[in-house]
Parts: C-alpha cells; structure tokens; sequence
C-alpha cells in the first residue's frame, strides 16, 4: 500500500499538470467531464483521451525502458505503420485474423529485433540505428499497401480499436494492460535493474555480470512490440491501414511523453506509469487545442507554449521559485 | 609516418572519405555522366542549406546536444525574408543582417532554456521547432515569391566551371561555411570550450569553463547557421515559404553522425559532417539518375544505402582497431578498462 | 621526517575560511568550518572517509555552493561562482578524482581556458610545446599533443596536478593526489611542491597516507563528520594523537601492518590456475595460481601490467594465449559473466568508470552483481535487498544516513566500501581486487585488511592488487611481480618482505618510462 | 543508356506518396508512359522542394527529352527551370501552377482549378440545404499545403453568397483519415449535439475518417450531417454507394498521360500548347457513385 503511496506522490508533478489539462479541457468544452454509460461501453471526454491517447501510451511504454538505457527509438511510428500494413494485408489476403494480428506483433518483433541488433551488438549510435528503420521502413509498409489506403472490413480486426471490455474502449484496456504488464515486468524482475543500470552506466554493469547486450537488446524488442500494438489499434480505427500516414512524427510524441513522465535522456530512472501519465498530459493538450475552435495556423504555437511551460514547471531551476513563490501567496494569505 | 595522420581521431574521417569515394566511383561507373563538373556543381549547390545546417549541428552535437529546431528556424527565415523584402521592401542586405540577428537570439534562448531549465536540448529544440514552425505559418501559410533586382543577382551568381557545371554563391557561401566552422571549433579557444563542453559539462565546469555561455554560444552559433541556411535557401528558390526544411533536422544530424561525430559529444568535426552532407546527396541524385525506383523502393533504398554505408564504415574502424598498428608503448589504453572516444564505439548514447 | 622550521613570525595568511557550512539533503556534510592557509606553506586537510575535506574543498573554489560561511583571499572577501571564479582569484584545484577531460589533448587539457593564440587562433604548436616542458618538471617525458585517453590513470593525476599548478598564483588545492602514484612519481611531486611553498604558494593537501603527512606539510588541519577538530603545527602533533583527532577516539593496538601469514601455507590443488595467460599487446603471457584459503598479491609500478592480469583473470579481456584452469577444468571466459558463474568476484580499480552505477542507490550497487548472478527473473525480494544492504553498510562501516541514497553522494571511500559490499554479496570463491584501499582513511584501512584476512581464514581464495608494498606484504602467501607488463618474478613464504618486493619490483629500475 | 532508338525518355519529379490520390497519379504515369513508348524516369521528392530541385538539375544532366514536374510548392521554381529551359528542355507541371513572371520557362500546365473545385463543392452544399439555416464544419489539408488555401477559399466564396450557410469551425486534419476522424469526433463534442448540418473536407480521406467519427457518434453521416469533400478516391465512392456520403468533387489523377499526349503532339508539329490545360472539377453524387466505384477500384 505505502508503495503505491509512494509511486503516487513521486508522479506528483505529471499528475498536477494532468489535472491542469483537464480544467484546460472543461473550459474548453463544458460537459467534458461528463460520463454516461451506453450500450455497455462508457462514453465522455475522459474515455476519449484514453481512447485516442491508447497508441501514444502505447509507444511512451516501449520507449521509456529504451531511453533509460539512455538510447532512443526512432522507428516506432515507422513499425506502427509497417504492423497496421501487415495485419490489413493479411486479413485481406484471406489469413484469419488472430493470425493477421500474430502477424503483425511479430513485425513488430522482428523489427525491434534489428535494431536491438545494430545497436546492442554492431554498436551504433541509437539515434541512427533507428533512423535507418525509420526512413526504410515507410517504403516497406508503403510496399505492402503499394501507397493505398488498404481497406478491409473483418470486424474482429476492426474491433481492436472499436471494441468494448469492461465498459472501456479496447485500446484503452490494451494500453493498461500492456503498461500494466510491462511496470510487472520491469518491476517485479530484475530487469528494470538492469535497465536503470545499462544506462547509467554500461561498463560498470558488465562488470558486475550484466548480460548488457541482451539487455539493450530486449529493450528495442519490446519497444518494436509495443509500436505493433499501437499499429494495429491505429489501423482498426480507420478500417484502413494507411502506410503512408499511420505513427508519422507519433515517435516524437512518444519522446516527449516519457520526458514529461519524468525520465531523463541521459538514461537512469524511468517509470512506466508515469510515462503513461506524459502520454496522456500530451493527448489533453492536444485534444483540448483542436476542441478550442482557434484557427489551425495557431496549433504549433500552443503546442510550443504549453510544452515550454511544462519544461518549466518541471525544471530543477523552477522548484525552489516555485516554493517561494508558495510561501509568499501562504504568508499573504495568512496575513489578509 | 602515416601513424602521425591515422590516428584514432582522422580514422573516422578517413573511413568516410574512403566509403564517399567508393560510392562515388560505383556511381560513376553505372552513370559516366556523374563524373562530370555538372553534377559536381549540382552537388554543391543543391545541397548548400544542408551543409550550412550542417556545420551548426556539428558544433552543437560536438558540445554533447542536439538541435531538432534547424529545420524550422530555416523555414521561419525563408518565410521572414519574404515578408520584410516583397512585403515591407527592404533592401536584402538589412532583411539578411536582421533574420541573422533573429536567429542568433533565438538560439540564445535555446540554449539559455537548456542551460538554466536543465531541460534536455532534444525537447527544448523540439518545442523551439513547434514555435518557429508555428510562427512561420502565423507570417504566412502561402509561399511568396521573392521579386528583386538584387536578389535575382545574388541567386543568379555564379562562376562557371567547364563542362556546363557552375559554382554558384549559394555553394561558395557553404565552402566558406565549412571553412568558418572548421577554424571556430578547431583553431579557437571557443571551439576547445565546445570540446570541453561535450566530453563531460561537469569536468569542463570544474576546469573553469563557464558552461553556461558556452551553451548559450553553441545554441546561438546552430541557429544563425539556421538562419544563413535559410537566406541561402531562399536565395536558391527566391521565394519563401512556412513548410520549408519540414524534416531537414534529421538529414542534418544523419551528415553530422556519418561523418564521424558522436552524438555523445566531445569528439568530431566539420570535415567529416561535409562528407556526410556529399554522401546523403550522392545517394539522392544516384537515385533520380536510376530513374526506375518507386516512391516506396526510393525509400526503402535510401536507407539500405544508409545502412550499407554505416556498416561499411564500422567496418573500417573495427578491422583498423584490430589489426592496425600495434599499441603506441606501454601506455596505449586498454580497450575495456578505459573510456574510449573512438568514433561509433560508444553503444548506447545521449541523443 | 622532515621538520620544517618554524618561523619567528607567523607568515601572512593568504585565504581565511569562516564558518563554511554546506548542508546535502540530510546530511550536513560541513558545519561551520575554519580554515586558514598561510603563505609559503603546505596545509594538510585530514580526516577520516566522509569527514567533508573534498567538500570543504568544493566550497573553496565554488565548485558547489555554500550554505554559510566567507572566505577572504588577502584580506578581501571573495564569493566564487565556480571555479572559474576561483581562479581568477588565485585558487586551483586538483579534486579528487580526475576532472580531466579524455576526448582532448594533453596540452588542450592543460591550457583549456588559456590557450595560448597567434592572431585570435589557438596557437597549437606552442601549446604542444608548452605542455610539454612543463610536464617534464613533474618528471613525465611525454607528447602532449596526444589525447588524454591514451595515457594511465597516474599519469593523468600528474597532468591534472600540473596544469593547477600552473594556474594556481596564491592557492594550490590537492584532493588526494598521490592516490594512485607511485614513490618514485611522489618524490618528484614532492620536491616540486616543497618548492612551490618556497616561492610564497599556499597549498593544501588531502591524503591518508600518514607518512606524507609527516614528509612533506607544516600544519595540520582535522576533520571529523564535517566538523572542525583542530588545527596544528605538524611538527608538534604526535601520530598517534593525529590518529586519535581523526577518529576521535584513541587508535586501536595495531595501527601498523604486521605480517599475519595464513595458517597453513597454500598447497595442493589450486582453485584457479592460469598458464601463461595473455594477450597480445595487453599483457604477456603470466602464471598464476589461486588457492582457497590464500592470498596471492601482485606488485608493480604503475602500468606495469597488473590491472590487465586481472581483466584476463575476469574475462573483461579474452586471454588469446595459454590457458586458464579451474577445478582442474580448462575454461575460456569470454566476459565477466563466464567469470561471475565460476564464482570470481572483481571490484576494479577505476571505482567512478568501472565500478558505481552512480545515479542507482546503494542498496542497488550492493545487489547488482548478485542479482546479475542469479539472472533477471529471480528478483531478490526488496526486504532480502534491504537486509543485504544493511548487513553490509554496518560490516564495513558505510557512512551514509540509509541506503536507499544514490551512491555517488558517498565520500570516496565510502564508494569503495560499497563496491567492496557488493561482491561480498556474491560470496565469490575467489575475489579479485585491485587497488582495494585506495583513498581509504587510516581507521578503515586497517579495518579493510582485517577483513581480507578474515575472508581469506573463512576459505575464500583473493588476488589483491596494491601499490602499498607493506600491506602486499603483510597478507600475501604469494606475491606476483610485474614490470612492463610481464611477469618479473613471484616471492613465496619467507621470502616476501616489501624490501624484497622493492628489489624484484626495481630490479632494472632504469627501464622505467615516463609513463 | 537513355535516348535509344526513337523512344522519349521523360523525367517525372512527383511530389511524394503522400495519399492514394498521389500513388494513383504516379501509376497513371507509369501505365501511361509504357503505352506510349515512353521511358519514364521517376523521382520521389517526399515533399520536400529541394528534393525536385535537385531531381529536375539530375533530369537537365542526363539529358532528358522532357520534365514533368508535380510542384510541392507555387514559388521558387525560375532558377531550375530557367535552366530546363537553357538545355531546351521542355518541362510540363502537373497538378498545381507555378507562381512566375514568366512563362515561358514550361510548356503547359496540366492542373485543375483547385479554388474551382471548392467552389464547386460550395455550390453544390448551397443547392443541397435550400435555403434551410446550415452549420458547417470545415476539415481542412495541412496548414500551408499549398492547395488548402484555394480549397478554402474557393468554398467560402461559394457559401457567402448564401446567408443561411455558416462556416461555424475549422480544424486542420492534415489530409490522413485518422486526423480527420479525430477532428471530427472534436467537433462532435465541441458543438451542441445535432448542430452540425455539414461538413466540408479537404480530401476524400478525411472525409471518410470523419464519416467514421459521426457513426461513432450515433448520427448517420449523409443524413444526419451533410458530406462534401473533393478527390474521388474509390472509397468515398463506396461510401456514397453506401449511403453515408453525399458528394465529392472529382480530381482526376491522369495528369500525366495528359501531359504525355500533349508533348507528342508539340514534338510533332511544334505547335506550343495553351499555357493551362484544366482538368476538370466534376461533382460525383450518389446516383453514379457505385457505377464509378466500380470504374476506379482498380485505378488506384
Ligand atoms: N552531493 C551530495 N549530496 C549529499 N551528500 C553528499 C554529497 N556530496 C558529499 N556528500 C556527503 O558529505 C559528506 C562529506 O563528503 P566528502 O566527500 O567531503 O568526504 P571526504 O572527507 O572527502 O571523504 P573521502 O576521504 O572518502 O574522500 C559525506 O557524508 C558524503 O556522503
Ligand atoms: N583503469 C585504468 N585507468 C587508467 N589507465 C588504465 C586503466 N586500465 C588500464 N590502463 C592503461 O593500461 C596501462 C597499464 O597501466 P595499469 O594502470 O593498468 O597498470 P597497473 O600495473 O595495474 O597499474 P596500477 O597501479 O595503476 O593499477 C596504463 O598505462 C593505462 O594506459
Ligand atoms: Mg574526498
Ligand atoms: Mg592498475
């Protein structure tokens, strides 16, 4: 219990700044909050960022392990829309669909699987080793769907995105799930050890008999697995598997939410939950901008300043200001 | 005597250099005409922006960043150029005196935000790519042709080389790019700051470096590359527009890193970053030149090229790593015992 | 032991610290602290491990920044925003561990901030040059225009206590710096620093080599858990009341080494057995042999080759010549792994590059290679962890408030002690050390040796790398000799006596390099 | 290894594969090329105009005998083509006009009118709600590509001049059907529910993604809210087939064997064509939606 306890207040920071863009949200359109049950399935403004938000937390939860090994994973979007190509092709071409979907993960495996190659064992920079998939890999899902968008219509693959398990929209369930069973996996293994370990510091690991290969290696493997996943949510929900656009730029956003989540690029400590938290901070502001009814000219702009004002917020620099500044508005509220 | 020139610090270099020409050379026996002055020129000046983004990026990566705002601060500037000279009528000389200042601050405050938030640079440079992108689009979401005399002049300069091929400005104005950059970051005392900088900020700091204003500088010097890079672009289209440069950050860094630079920092150089430019070009126009590849096969093939060309430098260094010349003496570092800043050898890296 | 001739009147004071305080989260790692340097004289900041010397000296050169206190440099306050700062007014420093900077040159590391230029550009040649005739006054022939990284862990120190040397006008800080030298490099350093305080300078020096103290310093400032003790004329503070200062208590019986042999001499089958292990232009090919129950040492100069027996021994490097033998059986190790699983421990040298995981917490350090040994799916519970790290902050006398504080916030000898806990945890059959009382103080030194004793009398076989010929000498059944990274000899039984070992270590000394 | 016998070699600098409006186009100049006899050199420039820059510079020096160039952007185009010109090479702009002072650096441009095809879009909405006071929503492209602008502008156009139309929101949905759906399910939430009477979009794609979000929503889309977007991709064919889209405003995506017929013809009797050879904006409705369907599945 005081463990959970404790997780809660050191993700203090990400819930405050949440809650923060969920007021934006409520302001933004009333009766955001509301929630009202419907054919069994939950319905409201909240269910939406978890629902839309799915695929990003999704990619924050394969990349956090993966930059706290202080590498980075480039390639997500590419293997979101490799995966989602894959799955429609299959099911198109007449595979069943459990088998569409094996298909699909296990693109994800194999591409995970390459660049925990270049990178645990030919040693490039991460930042390039994923480069390359990301720059192939758009031409390979553009390959399989010869730059249509691949329609298809079996409703087991469409009901990824649009399904429901209890009460919840499917990809939500599928984002907890995978987050859930990778914080078990990271926490009550020693792998997140070993993870936080690998990044801080490579050769001291090896030397105390960290197998560091296998472990920056698993890292990018699970990554990849988790980008197919998000593939596939991105491809059900519109029925299509769009090569050309599906995960385009989602990795930055994967980036950013495992920042704002708290974990350093330097590598170290890292958090799945908290990631998780980053990734739907980001899909409040986003969906809160878009629902706005401001001129799309202005969306950058907004996206910069809100993200800058969480740099701020979250900055070593700000604290003690902010803890003044707390202390002041106390004594001036104790004095009036 | 060649141990004086191949040690572990040129050995990257050379690799590129070797791989370029390798390239170059299949290329050239597939397609004859690529050998000519024609295509050299092209070379140059359709890859001049990139260069000039490049020797900025180098600078930063050197100094242990990065900077994923180039791009955007290029397309900001084409975009600013547009307005200040076809919109208000101002002469070039003072729009581009102007836009230079504008970025040189605006990578002032990059760097200030890295250096007092102690935000990594990868997120403070994408926020800044979101603003200047976002701005550019506020200036103006169409593109607008740029129509003046002296303008036409700047852009139309150029020297011509036998064969059909030229030596524009906008390719003199990248040499001279490479060269500035190549004196700063090696012949200076900034550039040892920089160096210092990206082998260990702490260390540098406790050396009495002042960290902060190298930052600030680093960051400052990348943007006003950026913007250079912009007016170049603009000379090379006369026009501007908000979208320019959408992705360029990343062609930048992958020069900067081809050629032998660690994303880790402290360790790497201009001329490397040049190649890296040349070689990410080559590829491109070897690509136009066959003719036959799909849009999907043209991606598929530049990255291959990519990978290929990576690997084949890897290569290069491990197999000289093993079997080159012994061990200076006594002394020379064991190989897992000490830090080693051999290029490409550092597994897992800050981006 | 020199004793240097007080002055009839005091020499004026350059620096004068007033009340330094310097508070950590949870720890007050200094607490209002006087320190007061003179010119022309050598000051020695003693204390033991975690006694708040380096942090004192970070607050002098505002490397981190004060909670409390003044310092005035002749008479007039300074306030150092770092130590840029700090230089301007006079002060350098060496730190403790080496704050050099590897990616660059020798020479750019010593003009880094001061290169000299020719027409607004650095003017390398000079600087090579420069570099170089001042290395050559600390004994070091070398060419200054090639990288740091090519150069020895002594070296480097050597380069580092230059260029502060160079740059230090008033005030000369050194952090242990002879650490990791060996005599014939600290006899130069010695003279030059004797020579430095003629000229006027004020140096501070942080050791825990007692015999230093008394060689070379004039006065004596104490420690203890960052408080002021007391400050003395060296000349006038008996050892054993230095002793007592430190540890504020009086010493226990033996402060000094005795030989204490294992109680039966190693025969039979060794434990481990290596055949002219080596491996081209690592190390040449040695024999080596290991017995449970026994210590085998290995001396050496500096870079002789030491610390490469035992990456070979470690399998960090992959032997390419002879063979390895263990329980009678061939083996290859291929990484430390294969060595882990055989039952070797390794706590290296280079404690902040190969050994801390510096932002994980001690517990973590304690259990890494543990953990690592029994792979990623049998997780240690967190209570067995806590227990562990319990057990061995209290064994080896850790200071730290618990141990859940990340380890680089540990004094440096407390790290030491961490590493020394987590191969401990392994309960290795054989354990490799190298350098093991490295920047430890005098009370934890001898407590560190009793320790190698008393796991050596419980069976464990151990393979102790020093460049301390007297404790060498004090616990080894066997001593390996090694000179320009081969094998030079190996002393047995009786014969071990560090007069020996200095004779087989010297026994062409001339040969000796720069390097 | 170009120019042999009698066959032309022509370079084509596409813009990208953006969409399946993009990838048809190229496969149209494909097929087109091989019944003509044409050697097709192709490029791909990702979007970005450097890329064509350099694709029209490689074209100019292995000496083809024409250009085709899709622009990315309106601007920035004398420099390259001056030189085309130069090397007496004509060059051909498919898709979008160049902004120039002067002419004569290309033959002819094969486009649309892409500020008509939102007009047309306008015009049908206005005939469609007659007179009944209507809430529009608008999706639009990427902001700054360059055919968003005309596309909006040219529906404003046609909406001001009937006063029951109100343009109540506009969003960017970068032309993919996800963003359009999730801009849709945006606008959805943000307007009081059953507000909204139309929605305009960019691209086929968008729309179908947005037709996606109002089922979602429990509305049915072509009934419930009105749908016009422009393209004509096969989808939206099925769609209207389907009964959940109303109208879409035809881009024809055969560019190119346009292009190429109209450059034999020019090499044959030199006889310069009209600077602007449009396409035309034809507005499909339901009634031949399945017939068309039918007629491009293949095509793309
Ligand atoms: N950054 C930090 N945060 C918290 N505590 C710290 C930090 N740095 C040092 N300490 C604590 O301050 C105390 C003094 O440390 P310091 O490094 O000054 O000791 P020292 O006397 O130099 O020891 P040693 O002889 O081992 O080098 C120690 O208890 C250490 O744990
Ligand atoms: N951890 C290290 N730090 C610095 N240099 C090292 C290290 N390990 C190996 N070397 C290199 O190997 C050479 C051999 O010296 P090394 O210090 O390893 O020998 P040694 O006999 O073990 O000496 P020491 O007394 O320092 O342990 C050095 O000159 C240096 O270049
Ligand atoms: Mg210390
Ligand atoms: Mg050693």
């Amino acid at each position: 219990m005081s463990a959970v306890i404790q997780r809660l207040k050191a993700a203090r920071p990400q819930l405050a700044l949440l809650a923060l863009a969920l007021l934006v949200n409520v302001f933004v359109a009333p009766g955001f909050l509301d929630l009202r049950m419907q054919d069994g399935r939950l319905f409201g403004g909240l269910i939406d960022i978890l629902n839309r938000g799915a695929p990003v937390m999704l990619l924050a939860v394969g990349m956090a392990p993966v930059i706290a090994t202080r590498g980075i994973d480039l390639s997500v979007g590419v293997i979101m829309a490799i995966a989602g190509a894959v799955a429609a092709a299959g099911v198109n071409a007449g595979l069943a669909w459990p088998l569409a979907i094996l298909a699909a993960l296990a693109t994800g495996l194999v591409c995970g699987l390459w660049n925990g190659l270049l990178v645990a064992v030919f040693r490039l920079q991460p930042i390039v080793a994923t480069l390359i998939l990301m720059v192939a890999g758009r031409g390979v899902a553009q390959l399989i769907t010869e730059g249509r968008i691949l329609t298809f219509t079996e409703p087991h693959l469409i009901a990824v995105a649009g399904g429901t398990l209890a009460a919840l929209p499917l990809p939500v369930v599928l984002a907890l799930l995978a987050a859930g069973l990778t914080g078990l996996l990271v926490r009550a293994t020693a792998l997140g050890l070993f993870v936080e370990a690998v990044g801080t510091n490579p050769r001291s690991s090896r030397l105390a008999g960290v197998h560091t290969g296998l472990v920056l290696g698993a890292v990018y493997v699970w990554s990849g697995l988790m980008a197919a996943l998000a593939g596939l949510i991105a491809t059900a929900d519109i029925k299509g598997a769009d090569a050309n656009n599906a995960g385009l730029w989602l990795e930055l956003d994967a980036i950013l939410a495992v920042v704002i989540g708290g974990t350093s690029l330097y590598g170290g400590r890292f958090s799945i939950g908290r990631s998780v938290l980053g990734a739907l901070v980001l899909q409040a502001m986003r969906t809160a901008i878009l629902r706005a009814g401001l001129p799309p000219e202005l969306n950058l702009v907004l996206m910069a300043l809100v993200v800058a004002a969480v740099l701020t917020q979250q900055s070593p620099a700000f604290q003690p200001l902010a803890a003044r500044l707390m202390a002041r508005l106390k004594n001036k509220e104790a004095r009036v | 005597m060649m141990g004086r020139f191949v040690n572990t610090r040129t050995l990257p270099l050379l690799a590129t250099v070797v791989v370029f020409v390798l390239i170059y050379a299949a290329c050239a026996a597939q397609y004859p005409t690529m050998l000519g002055l024609r295509v050299m020129g092209n070379l140059l000046t359709d890859n001049a922006f990139l260069g000039i983004l490049a020797v900025g990026m180098t600078v930063v990566v050197v100094a242990g960043g990065i900077d994923l705002s180039v791009g955007a601060v290029m397309g900001l500037t084409t975009v600013a150029l547009a307005r200040l000279i076809e919109g208000a009528g101002m002469p070039p000389a003072l729009a581009f005196a102007l836009v230079l200042a504008g970025g040189g601050l605006f990578g002032a405050g990059i760097g200030a935000a890295v250096h007092y938030l102690k935000a990594p640079a990868f997120i403070v440079t994408l926020t800044a790519m979101f603003l200047a992108r976002g701005c550019a689009l506020l200036i103006s979401t169409d593109s607008i042709p740029i129509h003046n005399a002296a303008y036409d002049t700047l852009a139309g300069a150029a020297l011509a080389l036998p064969g059909g091929g030229r030596l524009t400005l906008v390719a003199g104005i990248m040499l001279a790019t490479f060269l500035a950059g190549g004196v700063l970051l090696h012949g200076t005392r900034f550039g040892a700051r920089v160096f210092a900088l990206g082998g260990n900020a702490h260390f540098a700091q406790l050396m009495g470096i002042n960290t902060g204003r190298t930052t600030i500088l680093v960051h400052a010097f990348c943007s006003l590359m950026a913007a250079l890079a912009g007016i170049v672009f603009s000379l090379y289209t006369r026009s501007g527009y908000a979208l320019t440069g959408t992705g360029v950050e990343l062609d930048a860094i992958a020069a900067v890193v081809i050629g032998g630079t660690l994303l880790t920092g402290g360790v790497g150089g201009v001329a490397g970053s040049f190649i890296g430019v040349l070689i990410q070009g080559l590829i491109l126009t070897w690509i136009t030149f066959d003719g036959t590849l799909s849009s999907w096969w043209t991606k598929i093939a530049i990255g291959t090229l990519l990978f290929a060309f990576i690997a084949v430098q890897r290569l290069i260094l491990v197999v000289s790593a093993r079997y080159g010349r012994p061990g200076a003496g006594p002394t020379a570092p064991s190989p897992s015992t000490r830090p080693r800043p051999s290029p490409g050898a550092a597994a897992p890296s800050a981006p | 032991m020199a004793s240097p001739e007080t002055p009839v009147t005091p020499p004026p004071v350059v620096l004068a610290a007033r009340g330094l305080t310097r508070q950590y989260p949870g720890v007050r790692a200094l607490d209002g602290v006087d320190l007061t340097l003179r010119a022309g004289e050598i000051h020695a900041l003693l204390g033991e491990n975690g006694a708040g010397k380096s942090t004192l000296i970070n607050l002098l050169t505002g490397a981190q920044p004060r909670n409390g206190g003044t310092i005035t440099v002749d008479g007039v306050e300074i306030d150092p925003d770092g130590p840029g700062g700090a230089v301007r007014a006079g002060i350098a420093a060496v730190y403790q561990e080496i704050t050099l900077l590897p990616n660059l040159s020798v020479a750019q590391n010593l003009y880094l901030g001061r290169e000299p230029t020719r027409w607004g550009l650095v003017h390398r040649a000079r600087m090579n040059r420069d570099g170089a005739a001042l290395l050559r006054r600390f004994g070091l022939t070398i060419d200054a225009s090639r990288p740091l990284s090519d150069f020895s862990t002594a070296v480097q120190q050597l380069i580092a206590i230059a260029r502060a040397v160079d740059l230090s006008a008033k005030v000369l800080i050194l952090d242990e710096p002879t650490a990791s030298l060996d005599t014939a490099e600290v006899q130069t350093l010695f003279t030059l620093l004797r020579t430095l305080r003629d000229q006027g300078l004020a140096i501070v020096f942080v050791t825990h080599f007692l015999d230093q103290v008394y060689a070379l310093t004039d006065r004596i400032t104490v420690l203890r858990n960052g408080r002021l003790v007391g400050e003395r004329l060296t000349a006038e503070l008996p050892r054993l009341e230095l002793v007592a200062m430190m540890l504020g208590k009086a010493p226990t019986a033996e402060s000094h080494l005795g030989r204490r042999p294992a109680t039966a001499a190693p025969s039979g089958t060794p434990l481990v057995r290596a055949q002219g292990l080596g491996r081209r232009r690592l190390v040449g090919a040695f024999d080596a042999e290991l017995h449970a129950g026994a210590v085998l040492g290995a001396a050496g100069l500096l870079g002789s080759g030491r610390t490469e027996t035992a990456l070979l021994l470690f399998g960090v490097e992959t032997a390419d010549q002879g063979e390895l033998i263990v329980d009678g059986k061939t083996v290859t190790l291929r990484s430390p792994r294969d060595a882990i699983r055989l039952g070797f421990g390794f706590c290296p040298e280079d404690r902040k590059l190969d050994g801390i995981v510096a932002g994980l917490s001690i517990r973590e350090n304690i259990v890494l290679a543990l953990q690592a040994k029994r792979g990623w799916w049998r997780r240690l519970p967190p209570a067995r962890q806590r227990e562990l790290a319990d057990h061995y902050i209290k064994l080896l006398d850790i200071r730290t408030p618990d141990a859940e504080k990340p380890i680089q916030l540990l004094s440096g000898g407390n790290q030491q002690k961490a590493l020394l806990a987590r191969w401990l945890a392994t309960d290795p059959r054989l354990l490799i050390l190298d350098e093991p009382t490295r920047g430890i103080d005098v009370g934890a030194h001898a407590e560190i040796v009793r320790l190698l004793e008393d796991l050596r009398d419980r069976g464990m076989a151990l393979y102790v790398i020093s460049s301390e010929i007297e404790e060498v000498a004090a616990y080894s059944d066997r001593v390996l000799v090694m000179r320009d990274r081969a094998p030079a000899g190996l002393l047995e039984g009786d014969t071990i006596t560090p007069a020996a070992i200095v004779n087989a270590i010297a026994a062409d000394h001339q040969t000796k390099g720069a390097a | 290894d170009s120019g042999d016998k009698k066959g032309l070699t022509v370079g084509f600098s596409q813009i990208g594969s953006e969409s399946g409006w993009r990838a048809a186009e190229t496969k149209l100049a494909r097929q087109g090329a091989e019944q003509r006899g044409i050697t097709l050199k192709f490029s791909d420039a990702q979007q970005r105009q450097e890329n064509q820059i350099k694709a029209v510079r490689s074209f100019i020096a292995q000496g083809v005998d024409a250009i085709l160039l899709a622009p990315v952007v309106s601007s920035g185009w004398d420099e390259v083509l001056g030189e085309a010109k130069a090397a007496n090479i004509p060059v051909i702009l498919l898709d979008r006009q160049i902004d120039t002072p002067n002419v004569d650096l290309y033959l002819t441009a094969v486009t649309s009118d892409t500020i008509e095809e939102g007009r047309v879009a306008g015009r049908w909405l206005a005939g469609k709600v007659q007179g009944r006071d209507c809430r529009i929503v608008e999706i639009q492209g990427t902001v700054g590509a360059s055919l968003v602008a005309n596309r909006k502008k040219g529906f404003e156009e046609a909406i001001a001049t009937a006063p029951n139309l109100h343009l109540v929101r506009t969003q960017s949905g970068e032309f993919t059907r996800a963003k359009g759906k999730e801009v849709m399910e945006g606008f959805l939430k943000a307007e009081a529910p059953g507000s909204i009477c139309a929605v305009y979009a960019h691209n086929d794609d968008m729309m179908i993604g947005a037709i996606q979000a109002i089922k979602e929503a429990g509305l049915k889309p072509g009934t419930d809210i009105l749908t016009v977007s422009i393209d004509g991709v096969p989808d939206i064919f099925k769609a209207m087939a389907d009964g959940d889209a109303n109208a879409t405003v035809e881009l024809a995506p055969d560019m190119a064997p346009r292009a190429y017929d109209i450059l034999l013809a020019y090499r044959k009797d030199h006889a310069p064509p009209p600077k602007w050879v449009q396409t035309p904006s034809k507005l499909y409705e339901p009634d031949t939606a399945a017939a068309e369907y039918a007629r491009r599945k293949d095509l793309y």
